[in-house]
């Protein structure tokens, strides 16, 4: 990495923890809905995220890869209208190349297979890379899509995120594989592990594996190493389930701590720059805010837009009907 | 049973969530041949917190954390059940069961039909689901109309929490598959009285949890209690509404629905479920069906629309509304 | 068009499996963003030879075999249609949907209204069911009740040669997914004339085929045939009978069933799927719902009993069958 | 193999050969439903059905295991009275540890996992087998059970036919991998590969590995590798797709052949035996299809029964209106 991408991804990695901090407080404030911290993963997901192109390349996200997001071109704006019930400012403007948050774990797997399968068909030198986790690994939609992605030798990359738990299960019960990353000899193309807290070994694993595709050399699965720091989301309490003292170790091994001695050794980072970023990041994420919360809320005939392109007639009288006898929404929810 | 200490006595009532976890508890306890299997319902007792305690009191060969695959948990429950075992499996949301829905109607419902009898599938598949709570699509989903349509399945889905306990019983019990709905809105907001130790509540059997002679609204779920507010304010009005609790719908009540509709001659069915192609096309088809001559205005449905489920912001818009309940019931009381 | 030879004319006459074989070899011709994938669609042109010659005229890549696993056919299928391609998967059976249910309503019914625009998936799902061929249980399941609770997605049921034609060429272009349901047992028994050329058919709009004052048989699919054969039968007997084939039923021409209620007074709907929770509830509830008034007797449902699809051998005695139609047909009557 | 085993072995296989030569002629006739023969994969269905107990181990067919049913004790005439609709005369003997054939590809791997597990739970010293094609290993009920089974230790042995092809559909088409049995490794348990034309091979693989696992050492995977000789099934017409030349290579290679040569140079078979034990099958194939033939058809009750132990109120009545209404049975399919 070169010294402003290094820059660019600290500054990634830092936005991300504001995030969290700031969306957790939201939440316990009932502000926003279920939110789910990137916290402990912020080197996984910023170095994969900055071995695409956003320009060609597609990004697939599954949950909780916020800063990979936003790197793609997702403006912050959006990303804060999703999480605050603003559905239309939440859209993902047309020009950014990256699909929806996924709820149903592992689904978005085989969309992304078929997405890098256009790009292929297509004759276009993008290609497409979808996260998941570790838990989302054993459902069949990773198998399937996995096996369909070596057969076509499409231009995509599977970046795993083995956060050692998926809720409250973790990896030793999800499976009895000790590497996640051999199940693609299975499906006939390369998989490798990287130390997912390794800002650079994640960028450099990232890139090779994005070079490869577009020169046609088909999928890659990357497993990256990491620890959720976190909790799994907003209404889960790990105190429940896991020791603490491995949430203390993953603590001690923090990913952006490692970045931030690195360039501070570099030399291209000092406690002033951080000082700086980090109330710049501050202010954005407030004013964004603010700005997102005074949006009008949806009203009612959301749920009757997008459906079809065009509304089919029992659906235009239902929406007829409930439009004539709602009351005013009195919460946003 | 599962108490916070030993001293700690039962209070009498339960809420719909500690009436479950109560019939697990006193089955575990009966019947060594079963467990209880899903994803997260071990250590931390399932995202709702409906089998804490389970693997503390029986252990982990009883009470396990599955991976991440719901095919896999219902298909698994199969095998083990032709193992002589009793499953009773967690899908941590009923949405969520579309994952496998191969491994439903088309394996759990028909092993004993295909083996002519040579085998059975004594398992229970529980699955929360309803909207109201901010959970976000799939999630919520009311999937039971497509459940409905699984020959050889039965689909309960109780309202209150003595039920909840006496069909969870039953649906252990039974050497039949059987999908049991929990309602989540109302896990905790819903407390009942709930008769102490072992009771079992049939299946097939509606309940009628108010009596009335204008109007019976028929209901199942959570939907059940929208009913009865419904009932209780159009009462001060003088109305007299009569709610029907399907509890099951399959095997489905068709002589309550019958007789309700020759009590009341007017009936309004509720589902969380889009219009189209929901249960409560059953039911309406049903009573005009057999009860056409009893009926003094037709069935009335009251449905989500035909739209997918929305984000918590625009739930309550989409989910049948008190008001829209009422609305049409005042319609249909002036039919 | 798919001819053996070059010199060889095209009849007027053609099977619905040529219909459909026409519609994609046009629709191939015309936009070079149309591909065809799913098992055995390539080299062999189908199990049931619907894509023959494809392969051949438009090459490999265009036409290609998948691995045998249905949700990542319906799930990449989504994935090239965010990427601009066009694709019409097949799926062996319905039956075998089941295996992708969680990719249908859940994902390619719900990206466009998930996204709130920005995305749509212009899908095509094309997949033989229904009975009477003894090919064995999955295979000929009839699962249109449950997809019409897929908000999002169109379900198209043509029983036509003509309709299949015009049909699947609007179900390709359609921005928005849509599975199109293919009679196996038609395939090559019915033939009918067939346009030339470029046409749509438009969804949402059923078609009265035979015309009748004293009742109404409803279907779709291949129980447009059977209600034909009964029709045919019972004019005999001096009845007049119409038939409306409602050839989609998502989306539902609800003005049409309401039309056939007012002019008749009296519907039978007929179903291959179990009874409970079939889409014949959705036809008899809404006939009862916006034309009571018009009703002389109950909608009257013709379907399979509510267990699961028999072996072959026993099939006749399960399916729908022209004497049960003709004994519910007399007794309506005769109300 | 010990020399009675090897005779018993060949017997099983010749009967296979005969039965699907027989069912065919029947099928073409219209005396039974779809047949899907074995031929060429006898080596491997026989030799790793022999590893297995009848008395304790449980075996799970997927479809086109006929000799495997029969030696672990499905008697033939119920094999042939399924196959000519006598459905109730097929029922699996309460006796046997097997499970149904499979119509839907894949869908039996789960509930072999379960069966396994039970077997562990009750404490008790048997394994299970499953069978499954190259096809059935492309679905994710493939990925969902083999791990399951990974993680939960159980004692399964995984016996994937790769046979080259899924009707129409090659096994290069299916998966870009080489080798299907590297897939154990992602689940963190034993794979391996055999030439599953090989008798002695195929018995040796699962006698260890049924071993194994009655030793508490948990799931392997076998890969069989083998040629599916005939069509797909009486359906199917294997020209329309594939080349002549790869079938008479396989035929060239026939299994039956192999253990022929070797049991006649062992001096414990002969041209003699083998015209005996040939005229015993055809003579048992003819008096048991003579005796399944005169069984009676089932009536339309055939339906309302084992739906469920009790028959609900709707299906009773259902049943009640359905059997007055029927005309009597003019064919039985
Ligand atoms: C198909 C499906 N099953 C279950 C769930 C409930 N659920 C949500 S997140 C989660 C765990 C996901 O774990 P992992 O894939 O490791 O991702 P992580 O949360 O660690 O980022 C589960 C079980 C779901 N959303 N979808
Ligand atoms: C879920 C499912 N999808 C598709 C089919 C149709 N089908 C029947 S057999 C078959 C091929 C199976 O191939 P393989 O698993 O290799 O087994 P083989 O036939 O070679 O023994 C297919 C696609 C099916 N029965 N089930
Ligand atoms: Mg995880
Ligand atoms: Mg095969």
């Amino acid at each position: 990495m070169k010294p402003d991408q290094i820059i660019e991804a600290l500054r990634l990695m830092l936005l991300s923890r504001a995030l969290d901090e700031f969306c957790i407080k939201l939440q316990r404030r009932n502000r926003l809905g279920v939110y789910a911290p990137v916290h402990g993963q912020e080197a996984a997901v910023v170095g994969s995220a900055m071995a695409l192109d956003p320009a060609d390349d597609w990004m697939i996200p599954a949950s909780r890869e916020q800063p990979a997001m936003l790197r793609h071109g997702l403006p912050l704006e959006n990303l804060l209208a999703t999480y605050t019930g603003k559905v239309d400012h939440g859209r993902i403007p047309s020009d950014v190349k990256l699909l929806l948050r996924q709820q149903a774990i592992a689904a978005q797997l085989p969309h992304a297979v078929g997405l890098a399968w256009a790009l292929k068909l297509r004759g276009l030198a993008a290609v497409a890379l979808v996260y998941f986790g570790d838990g989302a690994a054993s459902e069949g939609d990773f198998h399937e899509a996995a096996n369909l992605a070596g057969v076509q030798n499409v231009p995509l990359i599977f970046f795993l995120i083995n956060n050692r738990w998926a809720i409250s299960t973790p990896v030793s019960k999800q499976t009895a594989a000790e590497d996640l990353s051999v199940r693609a000899a299975g499906y006939g193309f390369e998989g490798l592990r990287v130390d997912g807290d390794d800002l650079f070994a994640v960028y450099e694993a990232t890139r090779e594996a994005v070079a490869r595709a577009r020169a046609g050399g088909g999928p890659t699965l990357i497993e990256a190493c990491t620890y959720r720091v976190g909790f799994h989301n907003t209404s889960d309490n790990p105190r429940e389930y896991r020791d603490e003292a491995e949430v203390a170790a993953a603590e001690a091994n923090d990913p952006i701590e490692r970045v931030r001695r690195y360039a501070t050794a570099a030399g291209i980072w000092s406690g002033e720059e951080e000082a700086r970023i980090s109330l710049e990041i501050s202010t954005e994420l407030n004013a964004t805010y603010r700005k997102v919360a005074s949006l009008p809320r949806p009203g009612p005939n959301a749920i009757f837009e997008h459906v079809y392109e065009e509304q089919p007639t029992r659906v235009r009288r239902q929406r007829d009907t409930l439009l004539n006898q709602l009351p005013e929404p009195d919460d946003a929810g | 049973m599962p108490r916070g200490s030993a001293t700690e006595t039962r209070p009498a009532d339960l809420s719909i969530l500690k009436a479950i976890q109560e019939a697990l508890w006193l089955e575990m306890e009966r019947d060594e041949r079963v467990i209880v299997l899903g994803e997260d319902v071990g250590t931390l007792g399932g995202i709702f917190r409906v089998t804490r305690g389970l693997q503390q009191r029986f252990g982990p060969e009883r009470v396990f954390d599955t991976p991440l695959a719901e095919a896999s948990i219902v298909g698994a429950s199969l095998g083990l059940a032709l193992g002589d075992m009793v499953p009773v499996a967690e899908i941590q949301f009923l949405g969520f069961t579309h994952q496998a829905f191969h491994q439903l109607g088309p394996q759990l419902g028909r092993y004993r039909f295909r083996s002519r009898g040579r085998f059975h599938a004594q398992v229970t598949i529980r699955a929360p689901f309803g909207g109201g709570s901010r959970t976000p699509e799939h999630h919520p989903d009311a999937l039971e109309a497509q459940l409905a349509q699984m020959p050889g399945i039965k689909v309960v889905c109780p309202a209150f929490p003595a039920d909840a306990k006496g069909l969870l019983l039953s649906a252990i019990r039974d050497p039949d598959p059987v999908l049991f709905l929990e309602p989540e809105k109302l896990y905790r907001s819903v407390s009942a009285p709930v008769p102490e130790g072992d009771y079992t509540t049939p299946f097939g059997s509606a309940q009628l949890v108010r009596q009335g002679t204008d109007l019976t609204l028929v209901g199942w779920s959570a939907g059940v209690h929208l009913c009865l507010a419904a009932a209780e304010t159009l009462a001060v009005g003088g109305a007299s509404i009569a709610v029907l609790d399907l509890r099951s719908i399959v095997p489905l009540d068709v002589d309550a629905l019958v007789d309700a509709a020759k009590e009341t001659g007017k009936v309004i069915v509720v589902q969380e479920a889009p219009l189209t192609g929901g249960f409560g096309a059953e039911v309406a088809a049903t009573i005009q069906g057999e009860a056409f001559e009893s009926l003094d205005a037709p069935v009335r449905r009251i449905a989500a629309p035909d739209t997918p489920y929305p984000p918590g912001a625009l739930e309550d818009h989409y989910l049948p509304s008190p008001q829209r309940l009422l609305e049409a019931a005042r319609e249909m009381l002036g039919y």
